[in-house]
């Protein structure tokens, strides 16, 4: 295969993978050996320096993986922060609501009602302080369940989490 | 000694005379409405001599079909009458074709998706990292969360509806609830009764959740457990 | 800025971003007027067409989206394992073809056209984020509109609705 053509196949795969990448799952995939893929791959890394480009590989652990430019991060904030005036992404939004009005609930509970996995941003919440683990369910499997923390009522100025707005036709 | 019988699956009646027309290279515009009756008809009585369910529109289909034969039977009273009265096939052509031209159009979209599917894009994950990072305000304003909450709700609520085939007027039955319960069941072997009275949208819907719960007890497809008082309830599949 | 720094920064975001970011966002971001932007965004698209390039920009109703070559679809399958297709069955091809053509429109209306109930086709479009609802018809019953979505442009390869196919004029 054509060096040029091996380049791009491992900028698709990173790209498409967006986790680090393993030079022997990479060297699978492509069929070529793993000491020459890598001689390939650190030519690709030199590449990437050029002024033009915007994303670099990074190798952690013979894995590759594509990232952002440090240097250009402040367009990147730009670009986010109006959209996320609140500091928070729209997916934890929906997460913390689900957790507000429903706690104690466990993620399965919150996975279900969002169709989507959430455990990235329950990390991210607690990282924030803005939920917490308040105890588990009992009875196979045990699961964690989630609840509001003193720094949320605060934040949404609220003295205690009767004072949620209501919503009608829930319960 | 064992027959085979090759017998084409139609999505619906368009689907069906289409075939039938296709078949013997009928033009559209001059449709022999007898043969295709007959024939028509001849189809749907073979698929119900198989124990095929025939979803009613077929036989809807069957009904306007005989209604343009007979209306062609009728004598015409004078020639004067014959230009001016349309061709009682007219619609049955216009909806026909109509049809053809979205079967046809799909196909062409079948190639694009096929082609275009193959571009993958990458998932979002990154920049909810990024905004997540960034520090949160001194005050946040409580309605965000609340309506949040209330479009999860209602979105949750219309994906719902339309799964179990109603309007979104129409009320849950517990049969259609015990589809759910059943189906949660499949997918893990336990679910805590709490997760699915929570999961309901309003009070009545969780009303009829309990119902179809005490139903697959007594169809013995289910049972619950309890291990201590105050305990979770769980319920498991057979 | 040097015009190889705002490719560099354009890349850069669309990358974090992974969702299309449009064409005003990123003009706000980068402090660039939108006309000239564009340009330098066509440039940027010719740019990814060089062959050691494994990814490229698609537009979408005036926003961008980084995308992986379809050409190269073959490295990401042996990597990433046999991912499932979009998978639509004919019956739901014909339910998205009308509601492509005809949007905004009503589920009666799309029964009528296919001669027999499109619920369940309707509901699985949602769930793949095909189409969306978009309103609701004023009169009784005020019945569900929908249309389709930014993801079925993407997924069929459209730049918007206008260039669809054009469709035999029939009525």
């Amino acid at each position: 295969m054509d060096i040029k053509k091996i380049k791009a196949a491992i900028e698709c795969m990173l790209f498409v993978s967006g986790d680090p990448v393993s030079l022997k799952d990479l060297s699978a995939a492509l069929a070529i050996d793993q000491s020459t893929l890598k001689k390939i791959i650190n030519q690709l890394i030199d590449d990437y320096k050029d002024i033009t480009r915007g994303i670099k590989i990074v190798e952690i652990n013979n894995s590759y993986q594509l990232c952002s430019k440090t240097e250009l991060y402040e367009f990147v904030e730009k670009l986010l922060k109006p959209k996320a005036k609140i500091g928070l992404s729209q997916a934890s939004l929906e997460t913390l609501s689900i957790i507000a009005y429903k706690q104690p609930v466990t993620k399965s509970v919150i996975d279900s009602i969002r169709g989507v996995k959430s455990d990235a941003c329950i990390a991210r919440l607690l990282e924030k302080d803005m939920i917490k683990e308040v105890g588990r369910m009992d009875g196979p499997g045990r699961p964690i369940l989630y609840g509001t923390t003193n720094t949320f009522l605060r934040l949404f100025g609220l003295k205690n989490i009767n004072e949620l707005p209501p919503i009608k036709d829930l319960f | 000694m064992s027959i085979n019988i090759k017998l084409e699956v139609f999505e619906g009646p368009f689907e069906l005379l289409f075939h039938l027309i296709e078949k013997d290279k009928i033009d559209i515009y001059d449709i022999p409405i007898a043969k295709i009756t007959a024939q028509y008809i001849n189809y749907i009585k073979m698929m119900q001599s198989l124990d095929i369910d025939l979803a009613s529109e077929f036989l809807v289909m069957a009904a306007t079909l005989l209604e343009i034969k007979s209306k062609m039977l009728l004598p015409k009273t004078s020639k004067e009458d014959e230009v001016q009265e349309e061709d009682p096939r007219e619609d049955l052509v216009k909806k026909l074709l109509e049809y053809k031209a979205y079967k046809d159009i799909s196909a062409i979209l079948k190639q694009k998706l096929m082609e275009n599917e193959k571009a993958l894009c990458k998932d979002s994950s990154l920049a909810d990292e990024i905004i997540d990072s960034f520090a949160l305000p001194d005050r946040l304003s409580i309605e965000i969360l609340m309506d949040k909450f209330k479009e999860l709700m209602n979105k949750k609520q219309s994906h719902k509806d339309l799964e179990n085939n109603r309007i979104y007027r129409d009320n849950i039955t517990v049969e259609d609830k015990m589809v759910e319960v059943l189906k949660a069941l499949s997918l893990e072997k336990t679910v805590y009764f709490d997760d699915l009275i929570m999961e309901c949208i309003n009070k009545l819907e969780a009303i009829i959740t309990f119902l179809a719960i005490l139903e697959l007890i007594k169809q013995r497809r289910i049972y619950v457990e309890q291990t201590n008082n105050f305990d979770k309830i769980i319920v498991r599949r057979r």
